[in-house]
C-alpha cells in the first residue's frame, strides 16, 4: 500500500503517456507540485491538456508512466486520490431535473462525504445562488449553472483542484468568487492545475506557468518576473514553430 | 463508500428525477396504450386466442417499453456528463449498479402493471384473481431483464451506435430469464398455481441470482474510462 | 433433392465457410504485413 | 508462416481429410435415416468446437478483468471469432440436416434455438468490439459480454431443453450413437479442434501484427 496521505504531500508524475486511437494525446509528461502550488496549463486545442487533467483525476488511465498524488499512486490508490481531488470539466456533471442544492447534496454524498450542516447553503450563497438554490437547474442559465459547479468545487476541501477551462460561462463576480476561493485553497497549501486558453485571467492566477502542444509539455518554469505580454511571445514561439 | 449506502443515494436520486420529468412517464404511458390496442389486431376476436397470445405478446411489449426505460436510466446520466462524476465515485461501484438494477425494476415493472391493466380493460379480463400470482412472476421476470440490461445500457451509453447496440446485445441475452417468464405469466393468467410447474419458478430464480451477481461483479470494470 | 445432395450442399457450405475465413485470415495477414514493410521501407528512405 | 502455424494447418488438413473419408465412405449409412445422417459429422464437431471456443472466450474474458494484460484479451477476442465461424457451420448444417428428417429448413428444436441464440449473442460480441476505438475499453467491454454469453450459453440450453420437453413430442428422437459411427465422429472431432487451434495460431498472429501497425503509428 501506498503511503497515506498527510506525510506525502503534492503531485509528482513522471513519463506519463496517453495513446487513443494510434496517436500520442500525451507523452512523456513529467510534472512535479509541491502545496501552495498553482500551474496553469496553456495550450492549443487538442495538446492534450484535459487528458492530463483527467489522468491526475484519476478519470483515465496512463497508457505509460506513473504518478503520485498526495502520497497516493495514480493507478493502484485510485480511491485515496478520489478523497482529495476535485474536477471541473466541459460537462457540468448537473442533473437538471434537481435543484442546486440536491445536486451539491448528492454529489457530496456520493463521496462518501457528508458535507457539514449549512455547508451546502453557504457554498451556494457564496456563489450567489442563495436564492435559487430550490428551484431546477434547467430553469437556470448557463452562467447560473457555471456557478453551481462552482460552488461544488467549494463544498469539499481537498488537495489538488483540477479546473478545465474554468472561465468559460463564468461571468466577473462568479470569476472574482473563483480568484477569491483559489487563494484561500493556496494559502491552505491547497494545489491547483488549471487548463486554460485564457491568458489574461489564467496567468494572473498562476505561480507557475506551463505550455503542452502535441502531448508533450514543452515548458514548465516559476511565474517569477515574467510579464504576460513576455509569455505570449513566447507562447506564440513555442507553439508554432518549436512545438512540434 | 458503503456500497448499499451509494445504491441508496442512486435510487432516491433516479426516482425524484422520474417522478419530475412526467415526459418520460408520460410518453410510457402513452406507448403502452398504443401496444395494448395494437395487441387486438394481433390476437384476433375471440377471448380464446387472446389467453393463448397473451402471454408472449405481453412480454414483447415489456421489452419494448423496458428497452426504452434502460436507455433512458442512462440517459439522464450522459446529458451533462454526470456519469463521469459517478465515475469518480471512491469505493465499490456495485452500489450504483444496485441503485440503477433497483430503479430500473420499479419503473419497468409500475409500466408493466400498466400495461396489464389496460389489457384487462380492453379485452374484458377479469384479472384481480391472477394478480396476486402474476405480479412476483413480472418482478422476477424483471430482475432478470433490468440486471442484463442495466449493464448493457451503461455500455451503450457513450457509443454512438446505442440505439441499435443495446438491443443487438441484450435481447439474446434475456432468452432465458423471458422464456421461463412468459411460461409462468400463462400458468397466472390461466388462473393456475405457480407451483405446478416449480422448475420453472426455480429456473428464473437462478437466471436472476446469477445475472445479478454477474453485473454486480462486471460492472465496475465497464463504468472505468 | 436425394440424400447425396444434402450431404453435399452442407459439405459444400462448411468447406466454402472454412476455406474462406481461412483465406480472408490470410488475406487480413499478408496486409498488416506490407504494411509494415512498407513503412520500414518508407523510413529507410526518409534517412537516405 | 510461423512453425507451430505450419503445423497445426498440416495436421488439421490431414485430420479433415481423414474425417471426411471416414465420415463419406468408411462409416455404414444408419439405419433409421439413413445416409442424410453423414451431416452429423460436420454438425456435432461443429458445436462441440464452438462450445471449446466460447469457454476459452469465458476464461479469457476472466482473465482479461482480473489482470488486465493484453494477452488475455487478443486471445479472447480470436476465439470468438473462430467459435462464430464454427456456430455458423453448427446453424446451416442444422437446417441442411433438419430439411430431409423434419420436413422443413428450421424447427425450434432445443439445440438449434440454443445454438441461434449462441451465434447472435458472440456476433454481438465481434460487433461491440468493432464500434469501441479504444482497445482497452473494447476489451473490457467485450469481456463482460464474453462472461455474461457463456453463462447464457448454458442458461439457454437449460430454458429451451425444459421449453421443449414440455410442449414438443414430434420431434425425431435420436437413438443412442452406434460404435460404428462413433469412431467416425471422433475423428472428426479431432479434426475440427486442430483445426480451431490452427485458425486461433493465425488469428493470434493477425493480432500480433496489428498491435505491431499500432505500436509503429505510436512511433515507438
Amino acid at each position: 500500500m501506498v503511503q497515506s496521505g498527510t506525510s506525502v504531500v503534492g503531485v509528482t508524475v513522471r513519463g506519463l503517456g496517453k495513446a487513443f486511437r494510434g496517436t500520442w494525446a500525451l507523452r512523456g509528461v513529467d510534472l512535479d507540485l509541491a502545496p501552495g502550488e498553482t500551474l496553469v496549463l496553456f495550450g492549443p486545442n487538442g495538446s492534450g491538456k484535459t487528458t492530463l487533467l483527467k489522468i491526475l483525476a484519476t478519470l483515465v488511465r496512463p497508457t505509460r508512466g506513473s504518478g503520485v498524488v498526495s502520497g497516493a499512486d495514480l493507478v493502484r490508490a485510485r480511491d485515496q486520490i478520489r478523497h482529495r481531488v476535485e474536477i471541473l470539466s466541459h460537462g457540468s456533471a448537473l442533473y437538471e431535473e434537481l435543484s442546486p442544492r440536491e445536486n451539491l447534496s448528492f454529489a457530496a454524498a456520493i463521496r462518501g462525504d457528508r458535507p457539514a450542516e449549512g455547508a451546502v447553503a453557504a457554498a451556494l450563497e457564496r456563489v450567489g445562488l442563495g436564492e435559487v438554490a430550490d428551484e431546477r437547474v434547467r430553469t437556470l442559465s448557463s452562467g447560473m449553472k457555471r456557478r453551481i459547479t462552482l460552488a461544488r468545487l467549494l463544498l469539499r476541501r481537498v488537495d489538488l483542484w483540477l479546473l478545465d477551462e474554468p472561465y468559460t460561462n463564468l461571468d466577473r463576480e462568479a470569476t472574482k468568487v473563483l480568484e477569491a476561493a483559489l487563494q484561500e485553497h493556496q494559502e491552505r497549501g491547497g494545489m491547483a492545475v488549471i487548463a486554460t486558453h485564457n491568458f489574461l485571467d489564467g496567468f494572473k492566477l498562476a505561480t507557475r506557468l506551463a505550455i503542452l502542444a502535441r502531448g508533450r509539455l514543452i515548458l514548465d518554469e516559476p511565474r517569477g518576473t515574467m510579464t504576460l505580454p513576455a509569455f505570449q511571445e513566447l507562447y506564440a514561439l513555442r507553439t508554432e514553430g518549436g512545438g512540434r | 463508500m458503503n456500497f448499499l449506502a451509494l445504491a441508496a443515494e442512486i435510487l432516491r436520486k433516479d426516482l425524484r428525477i422520474e417522478a419530475r420529468s412526467r415526459e418520460g412517464v408520460n410518453t410510457l404511458l402513452f406507448f403502452s396504450a398504443l401496444l395494448v390496442f395494437l395487441f387486438r389486431f394481433a390476437l384476433g376476436p375471440t377471448e380464446a386466442q387472446v389467453r393463448q397470445g397473451a402471454p408472449g405478446l405481453l412480454w414483447f411489449a415489456f421489452i419494448l417499453t423496458g428497452l426504452w426505460g434502460m436507455a433512458r436510466a442512462f440517459q439522464v446520466e450522459r446529458e451533462n456528463d454526470c456519469l463521469e462524476a459517478l465515475r469518480l465515485v471512491p469505493g465499490d461501484l456495485g452500489g450504483l449498479y444496485l441503485g440503477k438494477v433497483v430503479g430500473g425494476c420499479c419503473m419497468m415493472v409500475a409500466t408493466e402493471l400498466a400495461i396489464v391493466v389496460m389489457f384487462g380493460l380492453f379485452f374484458h379480463l377479469d384479472l384481480w384473481p391472477a394478480g396476486v400470482r402474476l405480479v412476483p412472476v413480472l418482478i422476477l421476470g424483471t430482475v432478470g431483464f433490468v440486471a442484463i440490461g442495466t449493464l448493457f445500457a451503461a455500455i451503450t451509453a457513450h457509443l454512438k451506435a446505442r440505439e441499435v447496440l443495446l438491443p443487438l446485445l441484450l435481447l439474446p441475452l434475456v432468452i432465458p430469464v423471458l422464456l421461463p417468464a412468459s411460461r409462468l405469466t400463462e400458468l397466472a393468467l390461466a388462473g393456475e398455481s405457480l407451483g405446478a410447474e416449480p422448475h420453472w419458478l426455480r429456473l428464473l430464480l437462478v437466471f436472476d441470482l446469477v445475472f445479478l451477481v454477474l453485473g454486480y461483479l462486471t460492472f465496475p470494470f465497464v463504468m472505468e474510462d | 433433392m436425394g440424400p447425396w445432395g444434402y450431404i453435399g450442399l452442407a459439405y459444400g457450405l462448411a468447406a466454402i465457410t472454412l476455406v474462406g475465413y481461412g483465406w480472408s485470415l490470410g488475406m487480413r495477414i499478408r496486409k498488416r504485413r506490407a504494411r509494415l514493410d512498407r513503412e520500414a521501407a518508407g523510413r529507410v528512405e526518409v534517412v537516405k | 508462416m510461423d512453425r507451430l502455424g505450419v503445423t497445426l494447418g498440416l495436421g488439421a488438413g490431414a485430420l479433415v481429410v481423414a474425417g471426411l473419408w471416414m465420415g463419406l465412405v468408411q462409416a455404414p449409412p444408419d439405419a433409421v435415416q439413413g445416409e442424410v445422417q453423414r451431416i452429423m459429422y460436420l454438425h456435432v464437431p461443429s458445436i462441440l468446437t464452438a462450445y471449446l471456443a466460447f469457454t476459452v472466450v469465458l476464461v479469457c474474458s476472466i482473465g482479461y478483468l482480473v489482470r488486465g494484460t493484453r494477452g488475455w484479451d487478443r486471445l479472447a477476442h480470436a476465439s470468438a471469432e473462430v467459435g462464430v465461424v464454427f456456430t455458423a457451420i453448427t446453424l446451416f448444417t442444422g437446417a441442411i440436416w433438419g430439411k430431409p428428417t423434419w420436413g422443413v429448413w428450421w424447427t425450434w428444436d432445443a439445440r438449434l434455438t440454443g445454438t441461434a441464440v449462441l451465434f447472435l449473442v458472440y456476433l454481438g460480441y465481434l460487433m461491440l468490439r468493432s464500434v469501441v476505438e479504444d482497445q482497452d475499453r473494447a476489451g473490457r467491454y467485450a469481456a463482460v459480454v464474453g462472461i455474461l454469453g457463456f453463462f447464457d450459453m448454458i442458461f439457454t440450453h437449460m430454458a429451451v431443453e425444459w421449453f421443449r420437453t414440455l410442449h414438443q413430442s414430434s420431434s425425431l428422437q435420436r437413438g443412442t450413437i452406434d460404435t460404428a459411427l462413433k469412431l467416425p465422429l471422433y475423428v472428426n472431432l479431432l479434426a475440427f479442434v486442430v483445426l480451431y487451434a490452427y485458425f486461433l495460431a493465425r488469428r493470434l498472429r493477425l493480432a500480433a501484427l496489428d498491435e505491431a501497425v499500432e505500436a509503429r503509428d505510436l512511433g515507438e
